[in-house]
C-alpha cells in the first residue's frame, strides 16, 4: 500500500479518502444504474438466444421490440399505459416490505377499491364532478387500505402470516367482487358482461394534456415520489425502517410498532385500492371482472426488481409496460404465441433478480476500497 | 346403469370426492415445498413448476403414448427447475422468493410455448383404483375411483414425516433448514442440501403438474391451473411444514373447493362466488384461529426467509 | 353507407384479437380458425393477438395494430372489448372498421365505423337438447356454464327446450362456474351433475375441453359447444354446437375487396351458415337422428322459435303467453334474466 | 470416553487474509498432547480466526497444520472430526429445532440412514451416566437455556469422541460454579491424557485456575507465549494490549437511602415464552444512584422481565411505576422520564443490523430537535453530525458512519448502543448483560459507563448472568429463580455461595 492523501489539507472538494467528493458520490450511485441495466442486457441477449432456437430472427426481435415499446411517441404511451397501474400496485408490496413484510394480495385491494369506487361514484351521481372523483379515490383508498391494512393488523395482534392471509384475501375479494357486481350492484342493463351501473362522463377521468395516457400515470408517479419522501425523510418512514430491520429494536425504543404496521400496510393497500378506483374511473367506466387483470400480482415484481425503493418502481413499471406493450407486437410480427413474452419476462427478471449478487462485489463502485487498491 | 339420484347425499359425497381429486396436486406441491423449506429456502415458482410439468407430462404421454413415462418426464423437468431455483439462490443477497415469482412466469411461459401443439391430441391418462366396488351406486363408485398418485402423495406424507425424525438425510435438511452456521460447523455444505432439497420439492410438484393433465382434470390447456401451486405452498406455512399436516390441509382445501358446484348440483344457488371461496376463507379463519401473538410460529425453519 | 377512404381493395391488413389462448377447443380457437381461412386470401394480411385482457391492454393492442401494422379492419372478438374499449378506438380511428363479436351495436348510439357480428347458436342448443332428449334415460340433463347472462342463459334454455321437444319431462341442472375457464372447477362441477344423476352434459364455457373428457370419463354423453369436441370421446360424443367464423370473416373481407361498405349488424344462424352442427355420433339412436334431421330442416327454413309460450319460468313467472312466439332474431331475446320451467337453478 | 488418546497440534506461520485485510500474521502456536491450553487476546485479534483456520472452516491463506508431528491439510470440517478435532464455537452451533439427541446423533461422523432411535437413546443414557452433569436430551434446544445449551455443546463434542477440544469461550454463559464444573471436567480429562484442550477466554482467573499453558494475540500476531504458572494476570494483559490505559471503575458514590424510588415494580405477572409458566415479580424498588443486580441462571425469567420492562410482552397484572407514574414504555413516557433499556446481545435486539451506523445512533433521536420538540422530517445531515460526534465520544471503531451496524464488531456494536442510550440525562437505566463476549478492556470501560452513570444519579437496573460483574458493580443484589426474586442481598453482605445456591434454586 502506498500513501494516501489523509484529511488534513485536503479541500472540501474532496472526500475523505482524497478523491473528488463528486466522484465518490457518482460512482456509489452508479452501481444501482450500471448492473441491473448490464442484467437487462445479458437477459435480452438470453432471449434472443431462445429465439434464435426457435428459428426466428434475432434481430427482427430487437427491431420489433423496440418499435413496439419505445420506438415512438406512440410507443412510449403504449408503454406508458400499460405501466401506470403497476405503480400503485407495486407500491403496495414495497412499503409494508420496508417494515419486513411480504404482501402478495394487492389484487385484492384493487379489485374492492375498483367495487368501492364504482359504487359511491353510482350512488352519488348527480353531485358535483370533483366532488364524486374525490369521494371515489377516497372510497378506492379506504376500501384496498381497509383490506391490506387488515392484513398488517392480523400479523401484528395475531401473528397471522401476512403473505398467506393476503394472498387468501385477494381471492376472497375476487369473489367478493363477482358476487356484488353480478348481484346488489350490477347494473341490470349490462348484459352480457355484469358490471356495476356505468359512470357519467363527467365522472370519468381523462388523458393527461398532450398524451394519450390517462391521469392514472401521474397519480402513481406522485404516489411514488410521496412514499419515498415518506420512507426517506420523515419520522413514520425511519421508524418504520427501524421496525422492518428489527421489530425488537423498534420495541425497545418504544416505537408504537402495531400502528405503525397497520399503518404502512393500510396505505399500501390504499394506493392498490386507489389504482382500482383509477382503472374504473379512466379506463373501465364501471366495475366488473376485468378488475381482476392482475396488475397486483405483475406488481409483486415491479417492486422486487426496484428493490422496494419507491422511486425505482417508476422506471422499473414503465420498462414492464414496454415489455407488455412490444409484446403484442412479437406476436404478431414474429408469429409467435404469447407466451412468448412471458418467456421474456421470466427471463429478464431473473436475470436482473440474480444481478443483485452483484452489488458490492466492483471496487469502481466502492470508494472506501480505492485507498486500498493504489 | 341404473341412474340412481342421490339428492343432499350428494354433497358430503361430492367433498369426499373433490377431497380426494382435487387434494392431489395440492398434496404433491405442498410435500415438495415443505421439503424446500425445511431446508431454509422457500420457492414460490412451483406454480410455474407445475404448469411446467402438467406440460411435459401430456406432451410425452402423447408421443409415447405412456402416461407413466409422462409422469417420470414431468418429475424430471420439475427436478431442472427446483435445481435452477436452489442454484440460482445460493448467491449471496439473491432473494428467494423474488426468484419464485419470476420463475413462475418463467415457467408458465414456457410450458404455454411448448404446449402449444399439445392442446389437440389426446394422452392416455394415468390410471385409477376403484375402491368403491363395494357399493352399487356408481356415485360412490366414482367417488371412491382413487388415483394412484393420491395414493403415493397420502404414502409419501407419512414417510417424509417419519423421515424427517428417523433418516439422516431428513434430519440433514432440518439441520440445514434451521441453522447454516450448525450446518456448517457440522461439516454439511447449506448451499448443497438446499439444492437438493429445491429440486426434490420441484420434481415433486412436476409430479403435482402430471396429476392435473393426467388424470384430473386430465388435460392439457394453458389454463389447467388455477394458482394450485401458489396455494399449495401457503398452505405448508398453514400446515407448519409438517408433511402430515400438509396432507390433511390439501385435503380440506381439496373437499372445501367442491363445496360449490356440489351445494349448486343440490339446488343451493345463492352466492356461489363466496362458496367458491369457501377454501379460502376457511383457510384463513383457521390460520387466525391457531396463530397466537403470544407464540412463534411453532415449527418455522429458522433460516426461511418468509417467516424470519 | 359509410366513406371508405382508404383503398381497401388492393392490400389490407386485418386483426384479430382474442382474449384467451388461440387453441383453447373452444371460443377463442373458433375465432382463430375463422382467422386462419382469411391467411391464404391474396392481398389480405391478417395479424393476431392472444390473452389480451379487457383492459387498457386491448385499446393500446388495437392502436398498435392500427398504427403499427396497418390494420385498417379488426375484429376485436370478446364481448368485454365492446365497452369502452373499442369505442374508445373507434372515436380516434374513424378511418378503420372495427367489428366486434357478440352484438351490440345500435345506430342510434355507436359510430358507424364499428358494427357487430354475431350467431344464433341457441338454435344449436337446441339441437343438442333434442338429441339428447332421446339419448338420456335418466331424463336428467346436466349444463356447465359459466355466468348467468343472457347469451349463455338462452342456451341453457334452448338446451332443455330441445329435449322436452322429445320428452316434457325432462329437467337440465345447470352449475355456474363464475368463470369463462377454471378448468378444476368446470371438472368438478361436471362431476357435481353425474352425481346428481344427469347423463347427457354440454356446457357454455370458453374451454369444452375438460367438460367434455371428464363428462366421457364418468361415462355421461356429451353434447359440445363453440368447436368439435368429438374427437376428445368419440364414442360418447352425441353432436354439438358450433362456430362456423370462415363463413363470416370471408364475407366480411370479401366486402372489404370488392370495396363495399361492411354492414354494421351481421347475424345469422344455422341456415346462414353462421352456425353449424358437428356430425352425430355413433351413440345417437334412429329416433333421435330423424327428429335432429326434421328440426334442422324446419330451421334452415327461417322463422322457428325456440321460446314460444305458453312458457314459464323456473321461478314461476310467464315467460310467454300461449301463442307469443320470439324468433332467433327477436330482440327480447339478448337481455334474457330466467331460465325456463324444467331448468334446475338460479340466474343470480 | 474414547479410545483415541489426546494428541498434540501445533500451527506453524497461520495467516489469514479476509480481503485486504490480516486477520491473522504468521502465527504458530503449539499445544502438546493432554495440556489445556489458553488463548488470550482482545476482541478481535484473531482468536476466533485462528481456531477456525485449524477446524477447517477457513482456509487459510498460508501457514501448516501439524497433528501429533505430522503435517495434515484440513480443508473442511470434516477433515478436522476425523482427525478427532472438534470445537465449542463461540456462537452455539446447536440446532434450535432438533432436541438434543438429534443434535447429538447427527452431528456424528457416521449416522446410518435410517436412525434407529431406540437403540440412540440407550447408548445415549449410557454415555450420560459418565457425564458429570445431566442433561434432558429430548427437548428442542430451543427451549434450553443458555448454559444448558453450552454444556450440551461441551457433550456433543465429547460424545463425538474428540481428543483434541477447542472451546471458543466457553463460561460466558454458566454460572460459577457451572464455569468450575465444565472446565474441571475437562481438565480432568487432559489430565487423564484424553484429551487435548485449547480455550480462548476473557477471564483470567480461568486461566490460572485451569490452563496449563498460554498464548496471546494481538491485532493477529502472536504476541507471547508461556507457562501459566510462570505469569501473572498484569503480564498476560500486558501481552494482550500493550501499555494502552484500562478504564477504571469510578469510586462508588456514597448511597443515600432516602434517595427518590425511581423505578417500582408491584406484583407483576406475565407469561413466558413458552405459555406455559409466568414470571412475576412481588416487589421491587431501584433508587436513583444505586444499582440494583438481578443474579439467575439465564432462562429463569429474566429475559421476561427485560420484555415486560421495555413494553415488548403483555403483562397478565401488576404494576410498573416509574417515578411515581404507571409506566407502559411508550416512547413519549420513556423521553419523559430518562428511561433507557439496553438489551443483551444489541445487535438482535438493540440494532438494525443493516441500516447504518449513523442511523442506528440516532434511533432514540431521529424524530426530535435539538430541543427536544417533536418533528416530522428527518434530517440526514443532523443525524450524521449528532452520531459522528457520539462516536468519537464513545470511541465506536467504524470504517464510516454509513456503514452498516452489522459490520462492526461486537464491542463496537455495544458502544454504539451504550452512545446512544447514555447520552443525554438519564434517571432509570435497565442493562442487560452488556459485556457478553467483550474483553476486558472494553468489559472495563463499559462498567465504567455504568457506574459513572449511577454516580450522576440514575437508578440502575442491572440484570447479569456474570456474577463477577454484579458483584463489581451492584449496590444490592436479587436473585432471580423460575420466574421470581428468591433472594435479595446488600452488596456487603453478598457471598458468591450463598447467591450462587439460590440461582441453581437450592432454597
Ligand atoms: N461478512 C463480513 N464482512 C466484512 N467484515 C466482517 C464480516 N464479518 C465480520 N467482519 C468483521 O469482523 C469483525 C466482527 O467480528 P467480531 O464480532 O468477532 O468482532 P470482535 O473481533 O469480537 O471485536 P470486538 O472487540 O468489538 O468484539 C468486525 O470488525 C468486522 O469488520
Ligand atoms: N468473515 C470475516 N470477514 C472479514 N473480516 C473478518 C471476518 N472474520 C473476522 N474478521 C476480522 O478478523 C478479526 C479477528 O476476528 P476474530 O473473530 O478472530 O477475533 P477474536 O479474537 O475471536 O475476537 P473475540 O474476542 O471477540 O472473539 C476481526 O477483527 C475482523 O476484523
Ligand atoms: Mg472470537
Ligand atoms: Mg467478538
Amino acid at each position: 500500500m502506498t500513501d494516501t492523501v489523509t484529511g488534513a489539507g485536503v479541500p472540501a472538494l474532496f472526500g475523505a479518502k482524497g478523491y473528488p467528493a463528486a466522484l465518490e458520490w457518482i460512482a456509489r450511485r452508479a452501481e444501482s444504474f450500471v448492473i441491473p441495466l448490464a442484467a437487462l442486457i445479458v437477459g435480452m441477449a438470453l432471449f434472443s438466444l431462445f429465439i434464435a432456437l426457435v428459428g426466428k430472427s434475432p434481430i427482427l426481435l430487437y427491431e420489433t421490440m423496440w418499435r413496439g415499446g419505445f420506438g415512438s411517441w406512440f410507443s412510449v404511451q403504449n408503454s406508458l399505459s400499460r405501466g401506470a397501474p403497476l405503480l400503485l400496485a407495486a407500491l403496495c408490496v414495497a412499503l409494508p416490505a420496508r417494515l419486513g413484510l411480504v404482501v402478495i394480495g394487492g389484487e385484492g385491494a384493487i379489485v374492492l377499491g375498483g367495487v368501492a369506487a364504482a359504487a359511491i361514484g353510482a350512488a352519488l351521481s348527480g353531485a358535483p364532478s370533483p366532488i364524486v372523483i374525490l369521494a371515489m379515490g377516497v372510497g378506492g383508498l379506504a376500501a384496498g387500505g381497509t383490506w391490506i391494512g387488515a392484513v398488517g393488523a392480523l400479523r401484528h395482534y395475531r401473528a397471522v402470516n401476512e403473505t398467506i392471509s393476503s394472498l387468501l384475501m385477494a381471492y376472497i375479494a375476487i369473489a367478493l367482487m363477482n358476487q356484488l357486481v353480478e348481484g346488489p350492484l350490477r347494473d341490470p342493463a349490462s348484459l352480457n358482461k355484469p358490471s356495476t351501473q356505468p359512470l357519467a362522463d363527467i365522472y370519468r377521468i381523462g388523458n393527461i394534456p398532450g398524451m394519450e395516457v390517462h391521469w392514472g400515470l401521474a397519480v402513481g408517479v406522485v404516489a411514488c415520489v410521496l412514499s419515498w419522501v415518506l420512507i426517506e425523510k420523515t419520522r413514520w418512514g425511519f421508524a418504520a425502517r427501524i421496525a422492518g430491520g428489527n421489530v425488537r429494536a423498534a420495541q425497545v425504543q418504544g416505537l408504537a410498532v402495531g400502528p405503525l404496521i397497520v399503518g404502512f400496510t393500510a396505505l399500501a393497500g390504499g394506493f392498490a385500492g386507489l389504482a382500482g378506483m383509477l382503472e374504473v374511473a379512466a379506463v373501465q367506466g364501471s366495475a366488473n371482472a376485468s378488475l381482476a387483470a392482475g396488475y397486483g400480482y405483475t406488481g409483486i415484481l415491479v417492486a422486487f426488481l426496484a428493490r422496494h425503493n419507491p422511486l425505482a418502481i417508476i422506471p422499473v413499471a414503465i420498462l414492464l409496460g414496454g415489455i407488455d406493450a412490444s409484446g403484442g407486437l412479437i406476436q404478431r410480427r414474429l408469429d409467435l404465441p404469447d407466451a412468448t413474452v412471458l418467456v421474456l419476462q421470466g427471463m429478464l427478471f431473473i436475470v436482473i433478480l440474480f444481478s443483485e449478487t452483484l452489488y458490492g462485489r466492483f471496487k469502481a463502485f466502492n470508494p472506501d476500497l480505492w485507498q486500498r487498491a493504489s | 346403469m341404473d341412474a340412481t339420484e342421490i339428492g343432499l347425499w350428494g354433497v358430503p359425497l361430492a367433498i369426499l370426492g373433490g377431497a380426494i381429486r382435487v387434494s392431489t396436486p395440492f398434496i404433491f406441491v405442498s410435500l415438495g415445498e415443505a421439503i424446500t423449506e425445511r431446508s431454509g429456502r422457500i420457492n414460490l415458482g412451483l406454480e410455474g413448476t407445475l404448469v411446467f410439468g402438467a406440460m411435459t407430462a401430456y406432451a410425452v404421454a402423447v408421443m409415447t403414448n405412456s402416461p407413466w413415462i409422462g409422469l417420470l418426464a414431468a418429475a424430471f423437468a420439475g427436478l431442472c427447475f427446483g435445481l435452477f431455483h436452489g442454484w440460482i439462490c445460493k448467491f449471496p443477497k439473491v432473494n428467494d422468493i423474488a426468484i419464485g415469482i419470476a420463475l413462475m412466469l418463467f415457467g408458465s411461459g414456457l410450458a404455454f410455448f411448448f404446449g402449444k401443439p399439445f392442446i389437440k391430441p389426446k394422452a392416455p391418462n394415468l390410471p385409477a383404483i376403484p375402491f368403491g366396488g363395494w357399493s352399487d351406486i356408481p356415485q360412490v363408485q366414482a367417488a371412491l375411483d382413487v388415483n394412484v398418485l393420491f395414493l403415493i402423495g397420502a404414502v409419501l406424507s407419512v414417510i417424509l414425516w417419519w423421515a424427517f425424525r428417523n433418516t439422516r438425510a431428513g434430519l440433514i435438511v432440518r439441520v440445514v433448514g434451521d441453522s447454516s452456521d450448525a450446518a456448517r460447523a457440522m461439516g454439511l455444505n447449506p448451499d448443497t442440501v438446499r439444492l437438493l432439497a429445491t429440486g426434490v420439492g420441484g420434481a415433486l410438484a412436476g409430479i403435482g403438474g402430471a396429476y392435473l393433465s393426467l388424470y384430473y382434470p386430465g388435460s392439457w390447456t394453458e389454463r389447467i391451473s388455477s394458482g394450485q401451486g401458489l396455494m399449495a405452498v401457503a398452505l405448508v406455512i398453514f400446515a407448519r411444514w409438517n408433511p402430515l399436516g400438509c396432507f390433511a390441509a390439501a385435503l380440506l382445501f381439496g373437499g372445501a373447493g367442491a363445496l360449490g358446484p356440489a351445494l349448486q348440483s343440490v339446488g343451493v344457488t345463492q352466492g356461489y362466488y363466496l362458496f367458491y371461496a369457501a377454501p379460502y376463507i376457511l383457510t384463513l379463519i383457521i390460520m387466525i384461529a391457531t396463530s397466537s401473538p403470544t407464540r412463534s410460529l411453532a415449527g418455522a425453519p429458522g433460516e426461511l426467509s418468509i417467516t424470519k | 353507407a359509410f366513406p371508405i377512404s382508404r383503398a381497401f381493395a388492393a392490400t389490407a391488413t386485418v386483426g384479430f384479437i382474442y382474449v384467451g389462448p388461440k387453441d383453447d377447443y373452444g371460443y377463442n380457437q373458433a375465432h382463430a380458425e375463422g382467422a386462419a381461412s382469411l391467411k391464404g386470401i391474396e392481398g389480405i394480411t391478417v395479424v393476431e393477438e392472444e390473452n389480451v385482457p379487457e383492459t387498457v391492454d386491448v385499446q393500446k393492442t388495437m392502436e398498435s395494430m392500427i398504427n403499427l401494422d396497418g390494420a385498417s379492419l379488426i375484429f376485436p372478438t370478446s364481448f368485454g372489448y365492446f365497452d369502452p374499449h373499442m369505442l374508445a378506438m373507434c372515436a380516434k380511428f374513424p378511418d378503420v372498421q372495427f367489428r366486434h363479436c357478440g352484438g351490440m351495436w345500435d345506430k342510434a348510439k355507436h359510430p358507424m365505423n364499428a358494427g357487430s357480428y354475431f350467431g344464433y347458436i341457441g338454435m344449436g342448443q337446441y339441437l343438442n337438447g333434442v338429441v339428447a332428449g332421446h339419448t338420456s334415460k335418466s331424463k336428467k340433463l346436466g349444463f356447465v356454464a359459466a355466468k348467468p347472462i343472457p347469451q349463455v342463459l338462452l342456451n341453457i334454455n334452448s338446451f332443455l327446450l330441445g329435449a322436452r321437444s322429445v320428452d316434457p319431462a325432462i329437467t337440465c341442472q345447470v352449475i355456474f362456474t363464475g368463470e369463462w375457464s377454471l378448468a378444476v372447477k368446470e371438472a368438478e362441477a361436471t362431476n357435481a351433475l353425474v352425481d346428481q344423476g344427469a347423463d347427457v352434459i354440454t356446457c357454455h364455457v370458453d374451454s369444452p375441453k375438460v367438460v367434455v373428457e371428464t363428462a366421457a370419463g364418468r361415462g355421461a354423453f356429451i353434447c359440445g359447444y363453440h368447436a368439435n369436441q368429438s374427437p376428445l370421446a368419440p364414442e360418447k360424443y352425441l353432436t354439438g354446437a358450433e362456430w362456423n367464423w370462415a363463413k363470416v370473416y370471408k364475407m366480411f373481407v370479401d366486402d372489404l375487396a370488392a370495396g363495399t361498405p361492411l354492414p354494421n349488424f351481421t347475424r345469422g344462424g344455422l341456415a346462414d351458415g353462421f352456425v353449424k352442427m358437428s356430425p352425430l355420433g355413433p351413440a345417437v339412436g334412429e329416433a333421435a337422428r330423424k327428429q335432429f334431421d326434421a328440426t334442422l330442416a324446419e330451421m334452415m327454413k327461417g322463422g322457428f322459435s325456440v321460446i314460444k309460450g305458453p312458457l314459464k319460468s323456473n321461478k314461476g313467472a310467464v315467460v310467454a303467453t300461449e301463442g307469443q312466439a320470439f324468433v332467433e332474431t327477436a330482440i327480447e331475446l339478448e337481455s334474457m334474466d330466467y331460465l325456463v320451467e324444467g331448468v334446475v337453478g338460479s340466474t343470480a | 470416553m474414547s479410545d483415541r488418546k489426546a494428541v498434540g497440534v501445533e500451527t506453524i506461520g497461520m495467516t489469514m487474509r479476509f480481503g485486504g485485510f490480516t486477520a491473522l500474521d504468521a502465527v504458530s502456536v503449539k499445544v502438546p498432547a493432554g495440556s489445556f491450553h489458553a488463548l488470550l487476546g482482545e476482541n478481535g485479534a484473531g482468536k476466533s480466526t485462528l481456531v477456525k483456520c485449524m477446524m477447517g472452516f477457513y482456509r487459510p491463506t498460508s501457514g501448516n497444520m501439524l497433528v501429533d508431528g505430522r503435517e495434515v491439510a484440513i480443508a473442511s470440517p470434516r477433515d478436522a472430526s476425523a482427525l478427532g478435532l472438534g470445537m465449542v464455537y463461540q456462537h452455539f452451533t446447536l440446532v434450535p429445532s432438533l432436541t438434543g439427541a438429534e443434535n447429538l446423533v447427527i452431528s456424528r461422523e457416521k449416522v446410518p440412514g435410517v436412525i434407529d432411535w431406540r437403540k440412540e437413546r440407550g447408548e445415549l443414557a449410557v454415555f450420560m451416566d459418565r457425564m458429570p452433569f445431566k442433561l434432558l436430551l429430548d427437548v428442542k434446544v430451543a427451549e434450553l437455556a443458555a448454559g444448558e445449551k453450552q454444556k450440551l455443546e461441551i457433550i456433543k463434542q465429547l460424545y463425538l469422541g474428540r481428543s483434541f477440544l477447542v472451546l471458543d469461550e466457553p463460561t460466558s454463559v454458566l454460572t460459577p460454579g457451572e464455569a468450575q464444573e465444565v472446565l474441571g471436567l475437562v481438565r480432568d480429562m487432559t489430565r487423564a491424557g484424553d484429551l487435548t484442550v485449547l480455550m480462548i477466554s476473557h477471564k483470567f482467573h480461568e486461566v490460572t485456575a485451569f490452563a496449563d499453558d498460554v498464548s496471546v494475540l494481538r491485532k493477529g500476531k502472536l504476541t507471547g507465549t508461556g507457562r501459566v504458572a510462570d505469569l501473572d494476570h498484569k503480564a498476560m494483559a500486558a501481552m494482550m494490549i500493550g501499555d494502552q490505559p484500562i478504564a477504571a471503575l469510578d469510586s462508588r458514590a456514597a448511597p443515600r437511602p432516602d434517595a427518590e424510588i425511581v423505578l417500582k415494580v408491584k406484583s407483576l405477572k406475565a407469561p413466558d415464552r413458552t405459555g406455559l409458566k409466568s414470571i412475576s415479580i412481588a416487589d421491587l424498588g431501584v433508587r436513583s444512584g444505586e444499582i440494583v443486580g438481578i443474579a439467575g441462571i439465564s432462562g429463569n425469567g429474566q429475559k421476561e422481565f427485560l420484555e415486560v420492562l421495555a413494553g415488548q410482552r403483555p403483562r397478565d397484572v401488576g404494576e410498573v411505576i416509574v417515578r411515581g407514574t404507571a409506566y407502559a414504555a411508550t416512547r413519549a413516557e420513556a423521553r419523559a422520564l430518562n428511561v433507557r433499556l439496553i438489551p443483551e446481545e444489541p445487535l438482535k435486539n438493540a440494532c438494525a443490523p443493516k441500516m447504518t451506523v449513523a442511523e442506528n445512533i440516532s434511533f432514540r433521536t431521529f424524530d426530535i430537535d435539538s430541543s427536544g420538540k417533536p418533528v416530522s422530517w428527518i434530517s440526514a445531515s443532523a443525524i450524521r453530525a449528532f452520531s459522528a460526534r457520539l462516536v468519537e465520544q464513545f470511541k465506536v471503531k467504524t470504517a464510516s458512519l454509513s456503514s452498516p451496524i452489522a459490520s462492526l464488531s461486537g464491542g463496537n456494536v455495544q458502544r454504539a448502543v451504550l452512545a446512544r442510550e447514555l447520552t443525554g440525562e438519564v434517571d432509570l437505566l435497565i442493562v442487560s448483560n452488556p459485556c457478553f463476549g467483550l474483553d476486558f478492556s472494553a468489559v472495563a470501560e463499559i462498567r465504567a459507563r455504568i457506574m459513572k452513570a449511577r454516580n450522576a444519579g440514575a437508578a440502575v437496573l442491572l440484570m447479569s448472568e456474570d456474577l463477577d460483574e454484579l458483584l463489581e458493580l451492584s449496590d444490592r443484589i436479587f436473585v432471580m429463580s423460575d420466574g421470581a426474586l428468591v433472594y435479595e442481598t446488600p452488596i456487603a453482605q453478598a457471598s458468591v455461595q450463598t447467591i450462587g445456591e439460590h440461582m441453581a434454586g437450592h432454597h
